[in-house]
Order: C-alpha cells, then structure tokens, then sequence
C-alpha cells in the first residue's frame, strides 16, 4: 500500500513542480504551414500565451527558386519566362518593369500602340491577381461565397487576356520593345462588355462581402498599424495605402502611358485590416476605368513591338525602374556590363517589404485574428521567395 | 457414406473451399466497387509546392468545378487524404517536407505531378535550389505539364488517374 | 450600417443567384473555343499573331533544320533537342527537325519567335497528360499532326449572366 | 565599369526641371556636408547614386534621413565584383514623407573587402531594411554589424556551399 501511496505522491510532486517550475509552459509552440489549410508556401513559428501571440517569426523560403542568380546566365529575352514565375496571376506586371529596365538600358522606345496594350494587359493582370487574392480571403475567413464568385468572375478577365497574349496566366506577353502581338479582331468590343459586367459583379461583393456585419467584426480595429510605423516599416502597395500614406507609382512616377489617364489614387486612413481588405477592392474599380480610358485612348493603327534581337547588347550601365504591381511598387535593379546578359538583377517584391510588418502586427494580437491579418498585408510567397 | 464426408477434418475443407469460391466470386466485382468508390472521392492534400497552386484554385472554381466528378475537393485533413497534387517546383527546403506529408498519408495514396517543374525541374533546370522533379522525392502516377497547366488539363490528368485506379487490383 | 441591414442585404444578393444561369463550363463534352488556330509568329512583319499557346504543329515541309528553336530555348527550358528523320527534304539537308519535350516546355512560344521559315506554330490543343515522362515527348512526326478541330463554347453574357454558350 | 570620380561636370543642369533642382540639391549639400566622404557617381532624372565609404555609411545614411526624409528603403541588394575583390551594397532609399521626392530613389552604395566582407548595418536608421540584410548576408557571405539576425533566410537549413549570388558559385551545367 505504502508503494502505491508514495508513487501517487511522488507523481503529483513532479506534476506541480514541473508546471510551477518551467515558466515557458505557459507559452505554446505553433509552427503554422507549409501543410496547412491556411498558410500556402510559407511558414510562420508563433508562440502563443493563452489566446494571444507573443512572438511570431515568418520562415520563408520554401519556394525560393535563385531567380537572380539564373538570370545572370540568359540573355534578356530568355529571362523573360522565369523572371514571371514568381507572379505568375499578375505576370505583365512583374515583366513590365523589366521590359521598362532593359528599354532603358538598350536604348529603344516602344511603339505609342505597344505601350497602350501594354497597360491594358497589366491592368487586366491587376484584376486578376487582385480577385484571386480576395479569393483566398474569403475562404481564409470562412466564406465560401467569396471564393466562388471571385474565381468565377476571374475567369472572365482571364478569358480577355488569353484571347489577347495566349495563355491564361503566364502570358509572356510584355517584351523589351513592346508586346509581342497586336489584339486581336473585336477584342475592344468583347473587352468593354465583359469589363463592364465585371464592374457590376463588383458591386454584389460589397453588398455581400465588405458590408456583412461578421466581416466587420473580424477585421475592423484589428491589426493596427498607424501611419508612421507604416513609413518606417518601409510597406508598400496596398498595405501602405491603407494606413493613409496616397503613394502609387502609377501616380507619382508615371510610366509609358499612364500620365494620360485620370484616376484616383484609393486609400483610406483607418489603418487596420479592413483598410487593407477594401482598398485592394477600390483599386480593382479605379482599374476598371482605366482599362476603359485606355481603350477609348487607343490608337487604331500602328506597330505595338519595336524587334529587337535576341542576342542584343545593353550599354553599360545600371538602372532601376519600377511599376506599381498588384502588392505595391516593383523594381529591378540591374546592373549591365555591355554584354548579352545582365551582371547582376535584384528583383525588389512588395511582397518581401510587406511581410516585415507580419511579426510586427500579429504580437499582441489574438490567434485567431492571425489569418484574417495575414492575407490581408497582399502577400503572395512565391514573389518573396523569388 | 455421409458420416465419412461429414467428419471435422473433411468440413474444414469443405469449408475452406467454399471460401476461396466466395472470394473468387466475390473479390472482382468487391474490388470493383472498392476502386469505384476511389475513383470518386480523389481528395487532394492541400501542400502547396509551388506556383501551379494558382490553377489549381482555378481548376475548383466555378468555371471548371471539378467536384462534380467527384473530386480535388480541397481543405482536406491529412490523415483523410488519397492523393497528393504536387503543384510545381520542388525546393530544397521542401522536399524534406513533401516526403514527410507523404508519408503520412494512408494506404492507397496517389501522386499527380502538375507542371513542368514537377515534372523535370522545368526552367530551373539549373538553379541551386530546384530538384529535378518529384519522382525524386515521391513516386509519381499521373504527369500533366503546362507551365502552369490550363485546369483542362489537370482535369484530364485527374481522368487518366481515374483510370488507372480502376484498372488496379486490391490486395 | 445597421446589423440587420447588413445580414439581409447579404442573403438578398446571395438569393439572387438562383435565378443565375448556370456559368460552369462542362468540360469534357465542352471545349473552348479560341481566338484562332494558335499563336504564330510573322517573321516580316516582327509581330506575333494572338491565338492560344498550347502544343507545337511542325510544317515539315518548311523545317530546315536551322536549329534556331533549340537555340531559343536553350536558356528557356531546353525542351527542344534536334533529331535525325527519315524523310529527305530539299531544304533540309541535315534531315533534323525539332523534337520537343513537354515535360520541360513552359509554352512561352519564343521558339515560334525565333523561326524564321514559318515552320513552327502553336495549336489549341493542350490534352497531353500521361502516364510516364516518355509519352511526354513529342517526335517530329507527332508534331506534324493537326489537332481535331474541336470547341465550340466560348462566353456570352445573358440577361441572366455571364454562361457558356455556342 | 563604375565610373567613381567625383566631378561636378557629371551633374546634368536642372535648373528647369524641379525634381532634379531638389535632388541635385540633397547630393550637393550631402558632399558639402561630408567633405571628401561622399562621390557623386552618377546623376539620372529621379535616379542618382553616391558613394560612400563604408566606415561613413552610416551617418550619411542618418543625414538623409533627418534632413530630406529619405525614410524608407526601397531595395537592398549586393553584388560581387571579383575581379576589384570588393562586394558593393546598394541601398536604394526612397521617401514617403516627403512629397516632392516620391518618385526620388537615391542609392546609396558602398563597398567592402570580398574576403572579410563585413559592413555596419542600417537597421537603427531604416527598420525596413531588416530582411533585404538578412538577404544580402545570406546570399553574398557579408555580416552586418549590428543587425540582429544574421542567419539562414531563403536558403535551405542544411546549405553548406558559398554563398550563391558570389560569381564563384558555379551554377550546373553553366
């Protein structure tokens, strides 16, 4: 009897020292992704005190692919495939600025008709990215609604640019020079009507997405992030627009065609989670008018790609442009010798700038706000990866 | 006469016998429904790999909605998945991570590589980061390239998987 | 907004949709249809000519041989090898021709960019999984192959909706 | 291939244009500021590169920051020059307070020993440079004083080969 006695004893005293003893018990262990419903191509180490995070880490690099490391060994044409992967739903974008880098570094300007379809196709790559990440959003925040009628009215824009470059998402379309074919017959006609009823279905999001009081309650005051530790954290796109700092490269340094059309740059001054949920949302309609503008702009006739060579050589030199993507400014840096192939490319991503204020927002904040703050700083991992 | 065939020993033939006619009769057309209802409920892990991801999401969208055949419904439990869509480039630092997903999925479990960079490495053929293929890492039953692949595509990858699973037999 | 506001309006532009035609595109008896016969490319001209990207048709009687394609996709994915044919053609001395492997193409179509001679273009097929990376390559003799011409579906926009119709 | 002379003639006059009379204006008193520390290497409509040493990077970087509000940083990203044995670090510096230089990047380099590659880190001044450190010692081999974190990032746990962006690193089959 007495063995059993002292063993039970012995067990509760190791039980209440270990728990009184080890302090960090209180602290839980989460390592969330890269096999998780709810984390894609990325993993973040959090640590949790009951219900709130405490520390978070993002570990990234599950999709990094060296990018920059390849492109110093392929000319400036072959670049183009891989240098799209990293996005590929908002590919023209991420090629648009190289196009802009190498048009600067060889010399050439694209003809004024490449440049209008040029924009048309990235604005339309704008939408497309910009559905698909409201997609995942809303299936992130438990709406099944919002990943269906996104990914349905997506196709839609999908269908546009397939009919226009030839491939539904990794169009390799935008080339140093141009785009590499002209529109085809009565796409302008097929482009407004299907423009415009994807301007209608936009409205039905709010109606059902941006208005329903649970999306509210999850994502208003949540994630605060104020106008200054915005600009310090160095944010871009939408996530800096949403904390009430206007920036848009289309705005402030317009490039090809853009100092011609008349928009708004969106953004609003509530700096939490709704802010960056909506104003990605905005932008989907300012593009709409855009694309219209561009459109009716247009001219009808003329070359849309200046040829250049495949083998064609870059003055020395370096340059860095960028563009305003789907998740905020997108630069190149590269650095030419002379040669066929660019010495050194550095691909500055917003997503690699915004998830910096991932750890930043998610400390003090409940876990179970974690998904609905995470998708909502526009992070798509593969182009933080590259 | 009767008594004789009627001993112990004799019905424990007998018996055996019948068995293995039993499950002669009954293991094709058993196997046949087994495969059937396989060939239906394809529940993809969601482990996103690599970029192919995109068109994968496309692929259950409304346009395409590959649940009406019955499967890649995604935001399946690990434990409760069958199949293993690797949407594209496999890392270094992922490999490790795709072996371990599957391995711990049950019996039967099937892979569809999906892309070019899961298929051969594709465009990274010679990046440091980038293995050549999952077959390297996991053994692959069905090959659907494009880069990435148009939802069709997949769609018909997921149709020679069909096939193939009902073709097989259980043990 | 009000609470309640909020959650009726969001059931009401739900419940609309059941008067929604139906948008899914119901595949295998349904194919799209595209903008052309595939993407080409106009050596003269320099341009491209839209049409989908899918896999490669091969005018055998305009191939020389010139290696150009492989060439172009050597930094790309080299997908495309040259191999000998059987076949002797006036123009092609070296009887080699394109042989492309699909396991590694990423259908960028700069090899249709880089033919001079009006040989390589893309078609709108796109059907090509299979079962083993063998199958995946394609001879010039498979490429020579036209696609069946099928699709006929593309998107129309209704009364009711954006659907798939002929 | 640099050009790293310092000399006034490179400036393009701008009188007219009033992006470029701001900018010229940052580098002219930056020089004047730090005398013999800072060359002009290069001066483009928007764009325009310094050079410092790397021993003054800092307080330029502080500079900056204080009197044109020059606050975040746009890209970071080094490159190997092995036949000068030096690794350049380019800090492209952007600005989000100030309104006249939003479409401004000034990038700010400097250059450190190839072989003991190490250079103060920035993270004091601009905390969004953080990860584009992290990045940069990863995949070039050079550690930063100060910063935090200087480990593993992009690549795999177990990488035990140079660093990959050094052009020693032999890519295969190339």
């Amino acid at each position: 009897m007495s063995t059993l006695d002292d063993k039970i004893n012995e067990i509760n005293r190791l039980a209440i020292q270990i728990t009184k003893d080890n302090d960090d018990d209180r602290l839980m262990n989460l390592s969330i992704g890269p096999q998780h419903p709810g984390s894609g191509h990325f993993r973040i180490v959090i640590k949790v005190d009951g219900d709130y995070i405490v520390y978070a880490d993002p570990d990234i690099g599950y999709v990094h692919r060296g990018e920059e490391k390849m492109s110093e060994h392929r000319n400036f044409i072959q670049n183009i495939p891989h240098l799209e992967r990293p996005v590929i739903h908002d590919s023209t974008n991420i090629i648009y600025s190289y196009s802009l880098a190498i048009e600067e570094l060889i010399g050439i300007n694209p003809p004024r008709r490449g440049q209008f379809v040029r924009a048309i196709a990235a604005e339309l790559d704008r939408l497309v990215y910009t559905t698909y990440w409201l997609a995942i959003y809303g299936i992130f925040l438990g709406h099944s609604t919002m990943f269906m009628w996104p990914t349905g009215d997506r196709e839609l824009i999908i269908d546009l640019l397939e009919r226009m470059t030839g491939h539904r998402v990794t169009h390799a379309f935008s080339v140093p020079g141009g785009v590499r074919n002209d529109i085809p017959y009565n796409f302008k006609e097929k482009c407004l009507t299907q423009i415009n009823y994807f301007e209608k279905r936009l409205k039905e999001y709010e109606d059902i997405f941006y208005n329903n009081p649970l999306l509210r309650q999850r994502t208003e005051g949540v994630g605060i992030m104020n106008k200054e530790d915005a600009i310090k954290l160095g944010v871009t796109g939408s996530v800096l627009r949403a904390s009430g700092v206007p920036y848009d490269i289309r705005k402030v340094e317009p490039y090809d065609v853009y100092d011609e059309i008349d928009f708004k740059v969106q953004y609003m001054k509530s700096c939490d989670t709704f802010a960056r949920a909506y104003v990605p949302y905005l932008d989907m309609k300012e593009s709409c008018h855009i694309i219209r503008q561009l459109l009716d702009k247009m001219p009808d006739e003329g070359s849309v790609r200046e040829k250049i060579v495949g083998n064609v050589k870059a003055q020395p030199g370096e340059t860095y442009r960028r563009v305003e993507s789907g998740r905020g400014a997108l630069g190149y840096y590269i650095i030419s010798d002379g040669s066929t192939k660019p010495y050194r490319l550095k691909i500055s991503t917003g997503s690699f700038r915004n998830i910096l204020a991932l750890p930043f927002l998610l400390v003090g904040s409940k876990l179970g706000d974690m998904p609905a703050i995470y998708w909502a700083l526009n992070y798509w991992p593969i182009e933080a990866d590259r | 006469m009767l008594k004789d065939l009627v001993n112990p020993t004799n019905v424990n033939i007998y018996v055996s016998k019948l068995s293995d006619v039993l499950i002669k009769a009954v293991e094709e057309p058993l196997g046949y429904a087994i495969n059937w209802g396989r060939i239906y409920s394809l529940w993809p892990v969601h482990l996103e790999t690599g970029c192919c991801s995109v068109e994968f999401g496309a692929a259950s969208s409304p346009r395409y909605d590959v649940e009406r055949f019955g499967m890649l419904e995604a935001f399946g439990s690990l434990r409760q998945c069958d199949l293993i869509v690797v949407l594209g480039t496999v890392t270094r630092k992922m490999a490790p991570r795709l072996r371990m997903v599957y391995d711990q999925m049950p019996e039967p479990k099937y892979v569809i590589a999906m892309g070019a960079c899961a298929i051969t490495g594709g465009l990274y053929l010679d990046s440091y980061n980038v293995l050549p293929g999952a077959d390297s890492v996991v053994p692959v039953d069905v090959y659907v390239p494009g880069c990435p692949p148009r939802p069709e595509t997949l769609i018909q990858g997921c149709f020679l998987l069909q096939e193939k699973i009902k073709r097989s037999k259980i043990k | 907004m009000n609470t309640a506001t909020g959650f009726i309006k969001a059931i009401q532009s739900g419940t609309k949709h059941i008067v929604m035609k139906r948008f899914t595109l119901r595949y295998p008896e349904e194919k799209l249809k595209f903008t052309g016969d595939g993407y080409q490319f106009d050596p003269k001209k320099g341009v491209g000519i839209a049409g989908t990207r899918g896999r490669h048709i091969l005018f055998h009687d305009k191939c020389t041989g010139c290696q150009l394609c492989a060439i172009a996709c050597e930094g790309i994915a080299e997908a495309i090898t040259m191999v000998k044919v059987d076949e002797q053609w006036k123009q092609n001395k070296k009887s080699i021709m394109p042989q492309i492997d699909y396991g590694k193409c990423v259908f960028c179509g700069f090899c249709v960019d880089a033919c001079p001679f009006y040989a390589l273009y893309m078609t709108n097929d796109y059907e090509l999984s299979a079962y083993t990376k063998t199958h995946l390559i394609y001879t010039p003799a498979q490429l020579a192959v036209k696609p069946r011409d099928d699709g006929e579906v593309e998107i129309k926009m209704g009364k009711r909706g954006a659907y798939h119709g002929r | 291939m640099e050009n790293k002379d310092n000399s006034f003639g490179q400036l393009i006059d701008t009188s007219k244009d009033l992006d470029n009379k701001i900018t010229s204006n940052i580098i002219k008193s930056a020089i004047q500021n730090f005398n013999q520390k800072i060359q002009l290497v290069y001066e483009k409509p928007n764009r325009s590169k310094i050079f410092v040493n790397n021993e003054s990077l800092v307080e330029v970087a502080l500079f900056l920051r204080n009197t044109y509000g020059l606050d975040h940083v746009e890209s970071m990203s080094g490159t190997d020059f092995p036949a000068e044995n030096e690794i350049e670090i380019n800090y492209h510096l952007g600005s989000y307070i100030n309104q006249d230089l939003h479409p401004y990047i000034l990038n700010l380099a400097t250059r450190v020993d190839r072989e003991n590659a190490k250079s103060n880190s920035l993270i004091n001044i601009f905390p969004s440079v953080e990860y584009f450190e992290r990045e940069t010692y990863e995949m070039l081999g050079v550690y930063f004083v100060g910063h935090p974190r200087n480990e593993p990032f992009l690549l795999p746990e177990d990488w035990a080969d140079l660093p990959p962006l050094r052009k020693d690193f032999k890519l295969k089959g190339r």
